[in-house]
């Protein structure tokens, strides 16, 4: 006998299966309301997440494909994109040229950095996210060595205005005056009184464009196969540890952009600390549109930023309506990323487990009809 | 020299030994165009080894090579690895699929042989950039499937299959290799068991395609342990025993009862059989399964009723895969099983170990590393572990057993005994388990049972993968702990002879049923046609 | 892994000298420099120029700034070569329109326009009106004493996105 | 000839520790060998050294009794720290002076030990294979979780809350006048004025490395170390694999508990909110340092490694400034702990499966 579902029992698994999501949309529910923020106010707001975000987490999902889970080692991509932007606010290149000489920049440092990433993944099969994570922590102390002691003293900076008075490394903040919104700004339009940003846009949808051309190529069916059974796809003389290795490097790339893309937006670096939480909260965000450990799409991509945006904007306010205390909502976001990505890893775990035993379960099913 | 005189395949005076032990010697036959030639033999016959070395597989290179020379086409091939096999024009359907679950039918076929679609970024950033030209890919596979005419969907996911037509789309990337600039086309299949995992009909139809491929040119190694698949396909039939070539013989008018011979029959003097006459009829039951189901991946046991006597030791044979081994794992509960499993008269609530053992009863598993053994830890350890916690052995206690502390003299003492009881050989008791060598693992595995001194033991494939010495040690050890200590014994192993050298009685299983219980001292070939599941044997 | 100089190879390559060269390229358009513009009285080689009383200036194509005697003001430009218009009335109400062509050298952040001496001989080089000009210290961006870097990569959390 | 022997007999050694602990062993001789020379006193850096070892002994403990139950490196460290943030809280709030709030706070965070543990081992259980990135999520959330409750929680001892609002926990808590220095000073040796032994602590830390060494010898503590070098192994011998894990997650739970009590008592502060934030990676690589594997570990791999990484982490600022006149600790410090954590995660380990 096969395993019949009644229709409750499917509407229990669709649930099930989008826990994360609808989890989401109630709390949305909840808070919008709450915060009393203006619906015009807020899809503003929505839309410069958007434009700030999707770029980042969008780098994300080609290490999926591979079958390496999240990818917690793009911070290294975000440090690359980072000096890139120290370099060219040093050197005084503005604008879109300076946007475009920051990302080249940050290219081949992303390439390497990203190369010993995979290296390092390979040696920890298994345990790629754990360690992916790890990886970054451990870049960045590098990455504080060369910025913090390595600009100035080394490395040659010419502006007092990055510089530490101390004649050496780089301050805490870096003002990316010169490249601020260059790229939101060059090509705008309003939709009631909301400016649009069309050429981020246009950049964003080109970079989805290649995520899903990608998947029609070889390289890109390899890591499907790859991600699959790393066995399987030895056997068929597909170059496991190589494929995995390029996935690694190509969302590095990619998250040197994002962060480059990102910042232009925000207009300021805070040199010791944006690259550190964009990991966390890109990761978050993914999760949050209904992505999981081994499967992600665009459409993820979106659904999340927006879903886990408007969390992230309503909750302080929502806090301060509700107790009197912005704080506490701003801890509550804080709270909500991380639980987000808890529950979707035991989730993840769970389901893994649960499918297994299927088999066993039809047998059982087989024997009793025999009894 | 042309094709027509010289075979497609010959093998020539092939041997190989995994040090010092031979499990191949002078094997020599040849395969023409189309020919179908069926390998048959017991597991560890020699079939899969002769196979490995075909295609060049790395352990055969890694265990140092092998004697004799292939030839194809009158000309000496060697295989550097599988790749090179494949480039020749040999496949290989193995015995375990290796399909990817979320991939169609096409995408498998094709895995990694894609044809591919020119684009610009391929310049700069390698072939890899190219995209795949599914459109080449669709009729590809479609036309692999069609020379086999079987009704596979190309376009369904493998996850999604019957098991039958997983088989077939393995065998469809076989044909879809055709000639390349660096391959050449198939010529040549082997096809591993396929039908082991086939309904009739699937098999039925899987048959047919074969012929069709013998007729379009293609030969054909097919190994099975189903006999009459054997006589109704193939023209030649090649059987193996003990690594020789028993005999070699045109399908035509051979009767399986022969073939079940060739295969298991031994001349009586070389296994050094003791038969002792036991009465298990006078003795009592001590363990009863009924009906017993086992979801042991690989071993599945469906319906399984045994009857245990006290004292006997009572054997359990049958083909891998068959479910035999799933028989004590289920029963101990370390696969999810159901059923009914009485001993000594009251129930065994199945899968949580803890009843098994209780009971009284042990289980050395086949699984010696995975499951046997402790590996980063002592001889101590290994054999005290069990003891210790089922029954607590070797324990001091304090505070009227609040505090249950490890007792190191007792345990050394008792390894210490048993490593000279068993002939273990280590440097000493505080060596780790996994810097033995197989043989005496097993003994560890042994006396970690013996340990908790069951009334019932179940030994799962002791003799696998441990040298002729260490075998008949092992076996010696059985049969005098049976006699000596009057444990009841369950031994399974797919070597028949061994059972038949200690066993009262044996009971064959197939398909995950008993198909029948016979005395050991019964003419091997009769135990040969219940193996390969042809005649059901009157229960004993 | 040897290198074997195939086509491919041959392409990597180019593109890799491309790019570079673009990003040259990058770095010239997309220097900023600060031109002030300085309507002082001073000597050029020892003949004393008065300052204009007013005078509008204008930079390619940006909006122009009108400087009354003794002003100063700044534009931000990208690029080398730019393009200065002044228009200024003289003595006997004629409006006179003086545009030339300068060029900025390129890791000079600031360069200042001495406008008197531009109008007072309207085919110097631009050496004569142009002249570079180091900010004094003191304008710099007034920087804390000592600040204390903050690598706590919590700070993060708390703070807005 | 002989060197040559010499030689592969260091190399053997090296591979049997493991080059990157080598490396640090020497790189903390060195710096006390600079220290004399650059102005540095070694004897306040010896007994800096012995404080932060006794401060942070106990939680390098904490991580033992899970990677003996294979549960992996204990990154959830932060829930037990809870616990025992909780504990102090709650026995400033019931406010007895005096050593005696210490022995109230171990009291009270010990049942709030006992039922994260449990949860958190119940999850563990069912994500057997991924524990360390979940256990690491489990630590964050919670850390996040508890930040809302610390300012919701009716505290009301007027040393806790903030002063204005009069409600809501402050976030660092001076234990003055409560349990500050209680075991520091318990007993402790002065032999001269620079070098001061905190005797009562290192006591305190013994007594619990031994309750765990004692326990790793008895029945339970045995099938424990089984569950951890093979599952399989063990539940064919009879062993609730499930219930073990979770006891040895219990444990660890607890034991953090502690651990970031002792600590609070030679620190001075209660640091609440962001404050357990990071603490689980210091002491992770502590223990991995001492030698440690993701899934093999003894007392004496934390003794080793909590002097070794808190050596480090004393000596490099002083003997640093003194020498470049910059303090590159810090850094030092992330690189050489994470380091450690990425080494050991690339070894190749069978109980992992």
């Amino acid at each position: 006998m096969k395993l019949q579902m009644t229709n409750t029992q499917k509407v229990l698994r669709f649930m099930a299966n989008n826990t994360v999501p609808i989890l989401f949309l109630v709390i949305c529910a909840f808070g919008i309301p709450l915060s009393g923020y203006s619906a015009n106010y807020l899809f503003s707001e929505i839309i410069i997440r958007i434009v700030r975000n999707s770029f980042l987490i969008v780098s994300l999902l080609i290490p999926i494909l591979a079958g390496m889970g999240l990818n917690f080692g793009m911070t290294l991509g975000a440090m690359a994109g980072q000096i890139g932007l120290i370099f060219i606010s040093d050197w005084g290149i503005v604008g879109i040229p300076g946007m475009l000489l920051a990302m080249i920049i940050s290219t081949p440092i992303s390439i390497l950095l990203g190369w010993w990433c995979g290296k390092i993944l390979n040696m920890a099969k298994g345990r790629e996210m754990v360690t992916s994570y790890i990886i970054g922590f451990f870049m960045n102390g590098i990455y504080q060595l060369i910025v913090l002691y390595g600009m100035g003293a080394v490395i040659p900076i010419r502006s007092n205005a990055l510089v530490l008075p101390r004649g050496y490394g780089i301050r805490n903040t870096v003002n990316l005056i010169g490249i601020r919104k260059s790229l939101d700004n060059l090509l705008t339009i309003r939709l009631f009184g909301i400016p649009i940003p069309l050429a981020t846009f246009a950049l964003i949808t080109l970079l989805c464009l290649f995520v899903l051309w990608f998947k029609k190529t070889k390289l890109g069916q390899d890591m499907r196969a790859v991600g699959q059974d790393m066995e399987v796809a030895r056997a068929a003389g597909i170059r496991v540890e190589h494929t995995r290795i390029i996935s690694i490097i190509i969302s590095t790339v990619f998250a040197g952009y994002g962060m480059i893309v990102y910042l232009q937006n925000i207009g300021t670096l805070n040199t010791y600390n944006s690259h550190m939480q964009i990991g966390m909260f890109s990761v978050a965000a993914l999760l949050v549109g209904g992505a999981t450990v081994a499967k992600a799409n665009i459409r993820n991509v979106f659904l999340g930023v927006i879903l886990f945006h408007l969390m992230f904007i309503v909750s302080p306010m929502a806090g301060k309506n509700l107790i009197g205390q912005a704080q506490l909502g701003e801890y509550f976001r804080v709270f909500v990323s991380y639980g987000v990505i808890t529950i979707s890893l035991v989730l993840y775990e769970v389901r893994k487990r649960r499918d297994e035993n299927i088999a066993g379960l039809e047998l059982a099913a087989e024997q009793e009809v025999k009894a | 020299m042309n094709e027509n005189d010289a075979p497609l395949l010959e093998m020539r005076h092939i041997s190989k030994d995994f040090f010092g032990n031979q499990v191949l010697s002078d094997i020599n036959f040849s395969l023409k165009k189309g020919e179908i030639l069926g390998l048959v033999g017991e597991n560890g016959a020699g079939k899969s080894t002769l196979m490995k070395i075909l295609f060049g597989m790395d352990e055969i290179h890694q265990t140092g090579g092998f004697g004799g020379e292939i030839l194809m086409n009158g000309q000496k091939v060697e295989f550097a690895s599988p790749i090179d096999a494949l480039a020749k024009g040999i496949g290989m359907v193995h015995q375990e699929f290796s399909l990817l679950p979320d991939f169609t039918a096409t995408e498998n076929i094709l895995l990694n042989r894609e044809p591919l679609k020119y684009t610009w970024l391929s310049e700069v950033f390698g072939e890899r950039m190219n995209t795949l030209d599914r459109a080449q890919m669709d009729d590809i596979s479609k036309r692999a499937i069609g020379r086999l005419n079987v009704p596979l969907d190309a376009d369904m996911l493998v996850s999604q299959m019957p098991v039958g037509h997983k088989q077939f789309t393995e065998i469809a990337r076989e044909l879809s290799k055709e000639a390349t600039a660096a391959t050449e086309g198939i010529k040549l299949l082997v096809l591993d068991e396929p039908t082991a995992v086939l309904s009739e009909q699937e098999a039925d139809s899987l048959l047919a395609a074969m012929r069709k491929l013998s007729d379009s040119g293609i030969a054909i190694i097919f190994i099975t342990h189903r006999l009459q698949e054997i006589i109704d396909v193939c023209n030649t039939i090649m059987v193996m025993r003990d690594g020789k070539i028993i005999k070699t013989v045109p399908a035509q008018g051979v009767v399986i009862t022969d073939i079940a011979r060739w295969m298991v029959g031994r001349d009586v003097n070389t296994s050094q059989r003791q038969t002792r006459t036991f009465d298990y009829e006078k003795s009592p039951v001590i363990l009863s399964i009924e009906n017993l189901w086992v979801n042991m991946p690989g071993e599945t046991v469906r319906d399984v009723s045994l009857e245990v006597h006290k004292g006997e030791i009572l054997g359990i044979g049958g083909m891998a895969g068959q479910g035999k081994l799933g028989i004590p794992n289920g029963a101990m509960g370390l696969f999810p099983a159901g059923g009914k499993v009485t001993f000594e008269g009251n129930q065994i609530d199945l899968n949580n170990p803890r009843n098994f053992l209780d009971a009284g009863m042990a289980f050395v598993s086949e699984d010696r590393r995975g499951v046997g053994l402790l590996l980063d830890e002592t001889l101590e350890w290994n054999i005290s572990f069990t003891a210790m916690q089922v029954q607590d052995k070797y324990l001091k206690k304090y505070l009227g057993g609040a505090i249950k502390w490890r007792d190191q003299e007792a345990i050394e003492k008792e390894t210490q005994a048993y490593v000279e009881q068993l002939e273990i050989r280590c440097t000493s008791t505080k060596q780790k388990a996994k810097e033995l060598s197989g043989g005496n693992q097993q003994k560890v595995c042994l006396a970690k049972a013996f340990a908790v001194s069951p009334k019932l033991l179940f030994v799962s494939e002791p003799t696998r993968g441990i040298d002729i010495g260490a075998k008949s040690l092992v076996l010696k050890a059985l049969r005098k702990y049976n006699e000596e200590s009057g444990t009841t014994i369950v031994m399974i192993s797919s070597e028949l002879e061994e059972l038949r050298a200690i066993c009262d009685r044996i009971a064959i299983i197939s398909d995950g049923k008993v198909f029948g219980i016979l005395p050991a001292s019964t003419d091997s070939a009769e135990f040969g046609l219940l193996m390969v599941g042809h005649k059901q044997g009157g229960s004993v | 892994m040897s290198i074997t100089f195939n086509r491919k190879t041959w392409i990597r390559l180019a593109i890799i000298v491309l790019i570079l060269a673009f990003s040259v390229f990058l770095f010239f358009i997309g220097r900023q420099h600060t031109v002030l513009v300085d309507n002082k009285t001073i000597t050029v080689n020892g003949t004393e120029v008065k300052a204009l009383q007013l005078v509008e200036v204008q930079i390619n194509k940006l909006d122009a700034l009108e400087l009354a005697a003794r002003d100063r003001d700044k534009f931000e430009v990208t690029g080398q070569t730019h393009e200065v218009k002044v228009v200024y009335t003289d003595s006997n109400w004629e409006e006179h329109v003086i545009t030339r062509k300068f060029k900025i050298p390129l890791m000079q952040d600031m360069v200042m326009i001495l406008i008197p001496a531009l109008v007072a001989d309207a085919q110097a080089d631009q050496s004569v009106w142009l002249e570079n000009y180091e900010p004094p210290t003191y304008a710099m961006t007034a920087a804390p004493d000592e600040e204390t870097v903050i690598t706590d990569d919590l700070a993060g959390l708390i703070t807005e996105l | 000839m002989n060197f040559e022997k010499l030689k592969a007999s260091i190399q053997d050694m090296v591979r049997s520790f493991g080059l990157p602990r080598v490396i640090i062993a020497l790189f903390l001789l060195v710096l006390f060998i600079l220290a004399p020379f650059v102005g540095v006193n070694v004897g306040t850096s010896l007994s800096d050294t012995l404080n932060r070892f006794g401060m942070n002994a106990v939680m390098v403990l904490a991580m033992v009794p899970m990677i003996h139950s294979g549960c992996g490196l204990n990154f959830g460290l932060p829930l037990g720290i809870i616990a025992g943030l909780l504990g102090a809280t709650l026995s400033l709030q019931i406010n007895i002076p005096g050593p005696f709030s210490f022995v109230l706070a171990i009291l009270l965070a010990t049942p709030f030990a006992v039922i994260l543990g449990w949860g958190y081992g119940q999850l563990l259980n069912r994500v057997k294979g991924g524990e360390m990135m979940i256990a690491t999520y489990v630590g964050f959330s919670s850390v996040a979780f508890m930040c809302i409750m610390w300012l919701l929680l009716p505290f009301s001892n007027p040393t806790m809350v903030w002063g204005y609002s009069g409600s809501g926990l402050r976030t660092t808590i001076s234990v003055e006048g409560y349990y500050l220095h209680v075991l520091n000073n318990l007993l402790s040796i002065r032999l001269s004025d620079h070098l001061v032994i905190p005797t009562g602590m290192i006591l305190f830390f013994a007594l619990l490395a031994f309750i765990i060494w004692a326990f790793l010898h008895t029945k339970t503590g045995t099938a424990m170390t089984a569950v951890g070098s093979n599952p399989v192994f063990a539940r064919a011998s009879g062993i609730n694999v499930d219930r073990i894990r979770t006891l040895s997650v219990v444990m660890s739970t607890w034991l953090g508990a502690l651990g970031i009590l002792v600590y609070q008592q030679s620190f001075g502060f209660i640091q609440l909110y962001m404050g357990p934030f990071y603490m689980a990676l210091p002491a992770v690589s502590a223990i991995l340092i001492g030698g440690a594997s993701v899934n093999k570990a003894s007392i004496l791999n934390v003794v080793i490694g909590t002097f070794l990484f808190q050596g480090i982490v004393t000596m490099t600022p002083s003997v640093m400034n003194s020498m470049i006149h910059t303090d590159m600790s810090e850094v030092i410090r992330i690189v050489v702990s994470n380091g450690m954590i990425l080494y050991a995660l690339t070894r190749k380990t069978e109980a992992v499966r």
